[in-house]
């Protein structure tokens, strides 16, 4: 296989080459490692020295009240949103090309939303009180405000997480049993409990697909409404740039944008050391191009629409705040933003650059940053120039800030790369599906 | 009984000063000893006395609360005051429980500096040395300088100054008004300055006086003013403004006339010939005027000839009118011959009597003329004092232009006493340091004008161990004498049996009911005066220093005063409302200053006189004259302020090592115009701690103006019906009241009082400069200044600012655990136990009035004594924000109850509406029709800020009605 | 396995922080109330409420009109134990005391966190017995309160039980002031700053 | 009765059809297949006579639970304290009978119902598909995760031999009585 042989694999070539991913990992893996772990320990200094010291060590200020760690929540949650559309939404559609990218997807999703879940936490001004966001009965007869965007999310992504995790479980169950089966010793012990005893019996196989079918048509409607409700943590809100109705459609897209991005970013590096071209193909690729290129055209059109939407509305703050945008302090983040997400992208009208991996990968960076400013946009500099001119204000991330956000990105990552050594990074069971199986009679045509 | 044990007491108040919600070791709780009638535990005492913070002698009412004050209101029945009380005042406290209060008496060791010693042997030293003195026939080498005391303690210390023979007592404030004295000599040949009645003017004519700020008494001043000039009934008077900066005085008039520096006078005459042209006055004032031509005039003032007429005729025609004079552009060396000037315009047109009263004479008349003080700096210089007493309050050495050399002289006597009780430039010179009672713990007494005599009662305990500055010296007199108690020219054991002594007559008997009052209130007959008609002359000011620089104007800072309140950290967090900087000091230059050197905010500056140098920051004004530049007096924020919220800073900001000791010619009042400065960019840098973002409201309506016809118009034709708000939901409603506020920003002057006063209600912390900067203030109500029109001549409109308390309030249902909500009184409750500090409120707040404790701010000891037992001290990470003072719309219930009747309008004050000095903020029960605030909300200039928002806020404004097209 | 220590580390690194937060959170934990612990005198509210049936607003004469129900003066206890019990040790101490004219460091018992605010007064007002939050104090030899809020409490709230809130927590008031209005026609009030300002 | 299993492993799905096929015919109805992967054809043979999965009923039940549980919340939780913000009340007023503010209540609502729904599903798929189990069929052979299909055929001992030769004859590899 390491030769990277492209015709199509037998079943047994499955099982090997996938169990192969799992051997143990070569020196530039724990290079990594250490790099990101030194990086989490930053992140963890920082939030002790917020929670001990205050607030105050981030550079919040009035008016910005929210800055970096919103921006970065949010951003993680959209990362969040490529693993189970593609595992659920295009397995509605039969999209077959998805199997073998969506177990990396997945685990991504689930990773990325942990990494969010981090942030309201990191964010609370009492952190030890955020319990109180929990509808849990106490002696004080007190609940959450069911009204507040805030608990919406609460709600919309312990959902998410939950389900997706499910999800994910349910995925690997039959995996694990092949991992079971091809191992020895107290890691066939592990993989055999995690297997439930997994067999492939007939009934087993019945009541799994019809559960996974399930499970997929009810993820689907989740994964929409999950970054809306996140969507309208801004929406619900008066400040102008926020106060939109189109919010919900808007983050969604962004956040299938985003995510794939980061799907190219984590797929194509597994894709070139573990030599998966047979399984990853030029097809896969071009199909993720393409999927990034419309995702983005959609962005486009979603910012011509707030623009087209605020000058039209002719209300004079509306206006003022995107001119101020548009031109003052933070216009480079904005501008950034506009290149990274409509103008980058538009190079994979060219198949050749979809189907080019250097390519892909830069511009997947590109639209990361990019995504990233445009939730930095969203919130910061609108809340820099609202209603009130009295307290406009420049906000400047200090130290604490952006180790945290930094190290945010070392969480994910470890996590990642911890998975990618622990379980099959690509779905056993689904490859063989789209492999034609073996049949005799046509079998000695070979 | 004894009053020192009457506050010895402790109980559980420590508890309610405790931040919300930190683990306490198990404490013990302490009875009485002996029960106590006065003083109930949890129940709030009240005691009258006077502030001392400045000579104005503003009556003042203490809150006690187990032992200890927790907060300054005035008093509503002492006559210069009327209830309200400026921020200095209001910032009192925080000189009464400083953390660097001087903890005992202290003597110098050499240079080691001072070491603490007992009262005894300290007093002794002095004792000795005054005996010493007196016995060697050295008696007038003996000196005593106290502040404006006109009372019984100036009294006492007069008979004990001739009981040993020194020197006659030397009264030092740097503000003494002489140029008004010497002009009223002149003219109504009275040494007085008499009471001016701004309520009763139809016009004021204002030669540089900022009334507003510190000129004479601020407070009553700014009250009376807005009784002349705020739109009542469709009448209001007209206020003009001359002074080559705009100060918050000009800023409040409806014409402010921008002249050069020093030709007041000039004007003033200018004005005084229109008048007798048009014939408007009589022609015997013409001879005085004679010399003035309006053309030279026009030029010499760059005022021009159709305003100078404009000007004449509205005052010519005012029945009456009111011209003053005063501040730093009418203290040059002419400042006399300009007050006289000035007087000659009120004789002209006939106010003399009428709205310039002599008779109810401020106490300022009895200062002790500059010279004297002069005469003294050189005895010292000389060698000829051997023995310096300093009274409290008293810091020559900051306050005097350093031309005066005082600092050297004071080095040159042998032994210096000084009486400060916090540690300021001059007490760091003397040997010996018996540290004196705050006003707020000691007896006394003063007069602010004629007939009216406040009385100082102690209000508590004192924080530290000091001891009447009476008692001290009347022990060390008796011991340099050689006499017991009883005996001799000063037998009083104790100042206060003195003084009670004293008071006798004064109170026939009712010593207590004279307490309760605050003292003893009388009128004094009018003293009729007629004017000697003399030509006044019209030279400017000599100037010193580079002819060609630019002329000082070193103002009094509406915070500081003369710096002795620039200790309190609440009055440097307390925006400038013009600049609304806060904690540095800072040099105000002219845009095309500006531009010639090319320096913006911010950048340092090197201010240079023959006397020094100074290095500041520049403020850049549009506003200022072109030939000035402006540096406020009284900052000092290094060494002396805690917690170090600024990086100590060893270099002077103080204007006053700029000056050389300059005296008026006629009156020879120090001249605090008086040098012409170079400045020079250094290329450092020193960013300005400015709250406003910007001045320019951005045509959002937030501060609305209507004209004065206009507003006439819909005062008789009434409020147009209002339009219901169309909702989906049902209307809240009201089971009790509900509450809400008005505020007339036509009243507001822009004093700053209501936020220092909501800080020492609310237990708001103080954030120091760095953050204030950043916009982490926690101030709940801010005073904002909008300016209109042209940049160079701007209307400047001042808008308090705090929680809106709004029906439809944005801030509430985006909070995740019912931490912000609202109360059925209609209030926006904000339970800070509950916060979580998400901050969506902060962020959904178009007021952006949401505060947010970014760090668990500290009290340094004793401040935190000062703490209101009634307000949770909030904890690091979570929101707050105005309450509406609900812990006193709750104390009032309770009272009601007690009372068993309903809460009637007026039961409940808020802490701003309580010390507005012009009324401008009114609380009240909006279902009741009846209450005042309800009424105002009829009003036709009512409006709430950025409604098309659609909050329906509680607290409603009142357009600033302003004077002819639309000019604020 | 290597990876599996890579994310062990992570495990460990997690463990620490959580940790870290949870100590430094709780040492933010608004204060209960304090165990009952010995008192200077050993003062038994027994004999004095019980058998001598004194007022309670006798010696805690605050209570009528003040936020503190008061403690009484060392005078007032001397009062009556000038005569009453002279002799006795621990009357001794409180003769000492006067003597010496200094107050009598009581351990406090009762305490809300300082963000709650109670009035006394107006439940006095309401004709409220101080037993009713204060327990059968006519039967404590040493006066010991059990009060605020408890961990086990909370805990069988989130299992759904419902427990009667223990005395001076927020349900126990709450309940109280909801019956009283309920039952009485008071207005008890139930707006959060009225407690909470 | 003792039953006894034989088991036949393939290489191939068309043979392993076939010998389903056969089995059926000749009445074998007590099978197991095992296989590495959901496979369209062998899936047609069996599923001809089986009811659909029943998984979908838990599905359905716990969405509604969720829906319900998150209705009663929010609901009943505005009702006891009734706290107004921004000007609307939460609780019954003014006329209006659960209060003025339902919509949020339906964001919660929907979430609880996927959660709920799909904690449900895998319930369901757990508990018909009898897992987990800690031992394993006799019949299993680890050769079925990989590229081998089984047909295990549950039968009367004295009828093994038969099936052993249809297996056989139908193309399996290898077959073998457990």
């Amino acid at each position: 296989m390491s030769n990277g042989r492209t015709s199509t694999p037998s079943f047994a070539d499955v099982n090997r080459d996938v169990l192969r991913t799992l051997e143990p990992p070569g020196n530039l893996y724990f290079a990594w490692m250490c790099f990101v772990a030194l990086l989490l320990a930053g992140f963890f200094f920082a939030w002790a020295g917020q929670v001990w010291w205050g607030m105050g060590m981030a550079g919040k200020r009035v008016p910005q009240m929210w800055a970096m760690y919103i921006t970065t929540f949010v951003f993680w949650i959209g990362i969040g949103h490529a693993g189970t559309l593609i595992s659920a939404i295009l397995y509605l559609f039969r999209a077959r090309w998805r199997t073998s990218i969506y177990r990396g997807a997945e685990a991504m999703t689930i990773f990325a939303v942990m990494t969010a879940g981090l942030f309201p936490l990191i964010h609370a001004g009492r952190m030890w009180f955020a319990y109180f966001l929990l509808p849990y009965a106490n002696q004080r007869y007190l609940w959450p405000n069911f009204r507040s965007p805030l608990v919406w999310d609460v709600f919309a992504i312990s959902t998410y997480l939950s389900i997706s995790t499910v999800f994910f479980i349910v995925g690997l169950v039959p995996d694990i049993a092949a991992l079971r089966d091809a191992s020895t010793g107290w890691r066939r012990r592990i993989f055999s409990m995690l297997a439930l005893g997994w067999e492939g019996s007939d009934t087993q196989w019945r009541h799994y697909r019809r559960a996974y079918g399930l499970l997929a048509s009810l993820a689907t409607p989740l994964v929409l409404s999950v970054h809306s409700v996140v969507s309208w943590d801004f929406a619900m809100a008066l400040v102008p740039g926020w106060h939109s109705t189109l919010f919900a459609p808007f983050f969604v897209d962004g956040a299938i944008f985003s995510g794939f991005a980061m799907v190219l970013i984590l797929i194509l590096p597994m894709r070139h050391f573990f030599h998966l071209h047979a399984y990853v193909t030029e097809k896969h690729l071009d199909m993720m191009g393409k999927l990034i290129l419309v995702t983005g055209l959609v962005l486009t059109y979603f910012y011509i629409c707030e623009v087209f939407t605020s000058l039209y509305s002719g209300e004079h703050i509306e206006k003022a705040s995107l001119f101020w945008k548009v031109t003052a302090t933070y216009a480079w983040a904005l501008w950034t933003m506009y290149f990274c997400n409509c103008v980058a992208p538009l190079v994979l009208f060219w198949k050749r650059a979809r189907t080019s991996p250097v390519v892909l990968y830069v511009v997947s960076i590109l639209v990361l940053i990019g995504m990233w400013f445009e939730r930095f946009n969203i919130i910061v500099p609108s809340l820099g120039h609202d209603f009130y001119p009295y307290t406009w204000g420049i906000y400047y991330p200090s130290p604490t800030d952006s180790m945290i956000v930094i190290g945010s990105f070392a969480f994910f990552f470890l996590l990642f790369l911890g998975f990618i050594k622990l379980m099959p990074s690509l779905s056993i069971v689904e490859v063989k599906e789209t492999i034609p199986p073996p049949v005799r009679d046509r079998a000695h045509g070979h | 009984m004894n009053r020192r044990d009457f506050f010895k007491i402790v109980t559980v108040s420590g508890a309610a000063a405790a931040t919300g919600g930190c683990q306490q070791a198990s404490e013990s709780i302490l009875p009485l000893v002996v029960p106590n009638e006065h003083l109930v535990p949890g129940v709030a005492s009240w005691f009258s006395t006077v502030c001392r913070e400045c000579p104005a002698g503003c009556g003042v009412i203490a809150r006690n609360r187990e032992g200890r004050v927790v907060k300054l209101e005035g008093n509503p029945d002492h006559p210069v005051s009327a209830g309200a009380l400026c921020l200095r005042g209001q910032a009192a406290l925080q000189g009464l429980y400083h953390p660097d209060r001087i903890t005992g008496p202290q003597v110098r060791e050499g240079s080691a500096g001072f070491k603490a010693a007992t009262w005894d042997a300290a007093s002794k030293t002095v004792a000795d040395k005054l005996a010493a003195l007196k016995n060697g026939g050295k008696s007038r080498a003996i000196a005593v300088v106290t502040q404006l005391e006109n009372g019984n303690l100036g009294g006492l210390l007069d008979r004990w100054v001739q009981a040993l023979g020194a020197r006659p007592r030397v009264t030092l404030e740097p503000f003494a008004y002489e140029s008004i004295r010497a002009a009223n000599r002149a003219t109504f040949n009275r040494d007085a300055i008499p009471y001016y009645a701004f309520e009763d003017a139809e016009v004021v004519l204002s030669f540089g006086a900022d009334f507003i700020e510190t000129w004479l008494s601020n407070v009553s001043y700014a009250r009376t003013f807005k009784r002349m000039h705020s739109f009542r009934d469709g009448r209001a008077g007209t206020f003009i403004h001359v002074e080559p900066r705009q100060s918050l005085t000009a800023a409040n008039a409806d014409e402010w006339v921008r002249n050069a520096p020093g030709t007041e006078g000039l004007l003033a005459l200018a004005i005084l010939r229109a008048m007798v042209d048009e014939g408007m006055a009589d022609r015997r004032f013409g001879e005085a005027a004679a010399s003035v031509d309006l053309k030279r005039a026009a030029d010499e003032t760059g005022v021009s000839v159709e305003t100078i007429k404009r000007i004449a005729k509205a005052f010519g025609h005012a029945k009456p009118g009111l011209a003053v004079g005063g501040g730093v552009s009418v203290s040059g060396t002419n400042a006399t011959q300009t007050q006289i000037a000035i007087n000659l315009l009120n004789a002209a047109a006939g106010n003399v009597g009428k709205t310039v009263r002599f008779g109810a004479d401020s106490a300022y008349g009895k200062v002790t003329p500059y010279a004297e003080v002069a005469n003294l700096a050189g005895a010292m210089a000389g060698g000829e004092i051997e023995a310096l007493i300093l009274g409290p309050g008293v810091n020559p050495v900051f306050t005097l232009p350093s031309g005066l050399k005082l600092a050297d002289a004071i080095r040159k006597v042998p032994l210096v006493v000084s009486f400060a009780n916090v540690p300021d430039q001059t007490s760091e010179l003397a040997h010996v340091v018996l540290p004196d009672t705050h006003w707020l713990e000691s007896w006394g007494d003063y007069s602010p004008r004629e007939g009216v005599v406040g009385f100082l009662q102690p209000t508590m305990s004192p924080v530290r161990d000091s001891r009447p500055m009476g008692d001290t010296l009347l022990r060390i007199g008796r011991a340099a004498l050689g006499v017991e108690e009883g005996k001799g020219p000063i037998p009083w054991p104790t100042f206060e049996q003195y003084l009670k002594g004293a008071w006798a007559p004064l109170v026939k008997g009712d010593l207590e009911g004279a307490l309760r009052r605050g003292g003893v209130f009388g009128d004094v007959a009018p003293a009729a005066v007629t004017a000697k008609v003399a030509a006044a002359d019209s030279t400017p000011p000599k100037l010193a220093g580079d002819a060609g620089g630019l002329t000082l104007l070193a103002y009094p800072s509406l915070r500081f005063y003369d710096g002795r309140s620039a200790v309190s950290s609440w009055l440097q967090e307390a925006p400038d409302s013009m600049t609304q900087a806060v904690w540095d000091a800072w040099v105000e230059i002219s845009t095309d200053t500006a531009k010639k050197l090319g320096v913006v905010q911010g950048d340092m500056l090197a201010v240079k006189s023959p006397q020094g140098t100074l290095e500041l920051p520049a403020y850049i004004s549009p506003t200022l004259h072109p030939s000035a530049v402006a540096i406020p007096m009284g900052h000092r924020y290094t060494p002396y302020q805690r917690p170090r919220y600024v990086a100590a800073d060893t270099k002077s900001v103080n204007p006053m090592d700029l000056l050389p000791a300059v005296a008026d010619a006629t009156s020879g009042g120090l001249a605090f115009m008086s040098v012409k400065v170079t400045l020079t960019k250094l290329g450092t840098r020193r960013p300005l701690a400015v709250l406003q973002a910007t001045h320019d409201q951005d045509h959002r309506e937030i501060a609305q103006h209507v004209d004065l016809g206009a507003a006439r118009e819909q005062a008789l034709r009434g409020r147009p019906a209002e339009e219901a708000h169309p909702t989906l939901y049902p209307d809240q409603k009201y089971p009790g009241p509900r509450w809400g506020m008005t505020i007339d920003v036509d009243a507001c002057v822009g004093c700053q009082a209501c936020v220092v006063s909501c800080q020492a209600e609310n237990n708001v912390p103080v954030v120091g400069k760095a953050s204030a900067a950043y916009g982490r203030q926690l101030h709940w109500m801010r005073l904002e200044r909008w300016a209109e029109g042209k940049p160079e001549h701007p209307a400047n409109i001042f808008l308090p600012m705090l929680c809106q308390h709004c029906e439809v309030a944005p801030c509430e249902p985006v909070c995740p655990v019912y931490a912000a909500y609202r109360t059925e009184e209609g209030l926006n409750g904000q339970v800070y136990n509950r916060c979580v500090g998400t901050r969506y409120c902060g962020n959904n707040c178009p007021y952006h009035v949401r505060r947010f404790n970014w760090f668990q701010y500290e009290f340094p000891a004793p401040l935190e004594v000062q703490l209101n037992p009634d307000v949770t001290v909030r904890q690091l990470g979570v929101m707050e924000k105005c309450t509406m003072c609900v812990q006193r719309i709750i104390a009032g219930k309770d009272r009601a109850r007690d009372e068993k009747r309903a809460v009637r309008d007026g039961d409940i004050q808020t802490a701003c509406q309580q010390t507005c000095p012009t009324q401008a903020i009114t609380f009240g029960n909006l279902k009741d029709e009846g209450s005042g605030a309800t009424k105002l909300t009829h009003s036709p200039r009512a409006y709430h800020v950025l409604e098309e928002i659609g909050t329906r806020p509680s607290i409603t404004y009142l357009r600033k009605v302003v004077r002819g097209g639309g000019h604020a | 396995m290597t990876a599996k220590a890579g994310v062990g580390a992570l495990g460990a690194a997690l463990l620490a922080v959580l940790v870290f937060l949870a100590i430094s959170s709780w040492s933010r934990q608004p204060a209960a109330a304090a165990k009952p612990s010995a008192q200077p005198i050993n003062f038994p509210h027994n004999v004095h409420v019980g058998t001598y049936k004194i007022d309670c607003q006798y010696c805690h004469s605050d209570a009528r009109r003040s936020e503190y129900a008061g403690l009484p003066s060392v005078e007032r206890c001397m009062g009556c134990h000038k005569i009453a019990g002279a002799d006795k040790a621990e009357i001794k101490k409180l003769a000492e005391y006067h003597a010496k004219k200094e107050p009598i460091p009581w351990v406090r018992v009762n305490k809300l966190p300082e963000f709650t605010y109670f009035p006394h007064k107006a439940h006095i007002r309401a004709g409220l017995k101080c037993q009713t939050c204060h327990g059968a104090v006519e039967t404590m030899t040493t006066y010991a309160a059990d009060t605020g809020p408890k961990l086990t409490v909370d805990l069988l709230n989130l299992a759904g039980l419902r427990p009667a809130p223990p005395p001076l927590t927020m349900g126990w008031c709450v309940d109280c002031h909801r019956e009283q209005n309920a039952t009485a026609g008071r207005h008890a009030p139930l707006d959060c700053v009225t407690c909470h300002h | 009765m003792a039953t006894e299993t034989v088991l036949g492993v393939f290489a191939h799905v068309d043979t392993t059809v076939r010998a389903l096929e056969e089995l059926r015919a000749r009445g074998y109805h007590d099978l197991t297949v095992y296989t590495p992967l959901p496979v369209h054809e062998i899936e047609e043979v069996l599923e001809r006579d089986r009811p659909v999965s029943r998984v979908r009923l838990f599905t359905l039940i716990g969405g509604l639970t969720g829906i319900a549980s998150a209705f009663l919340l929010t609901i009943w939780s505005s009702l006891v304290w009734g706290l107004v913000t921004g000007g609307k009340y939460l609780q019954p007023a003014g006329g209006s009978i659960i209060g003025a503010s339902l919509p949020p209540f339906f964001i919660i609502a929907f979430e609880m119902m996927v959660l709920f729904g799909g904690l449900a599903t895998v319930i369901g798929m757990v508990v018909l598909g009898r897992l987990p189990r800690l031992s394993q069929s006799r019949a299993y052979d680890p050769r079925f995760s990989n590229d081998r299909f089984g047909v295990a055929v549950h039968c009367a001992p004295e009828r093994a031999a038969t099936v052993h030769e249809l297996l056989r004859t139908s193309g399996a590899e290898e077959v073998k009585s457990r």
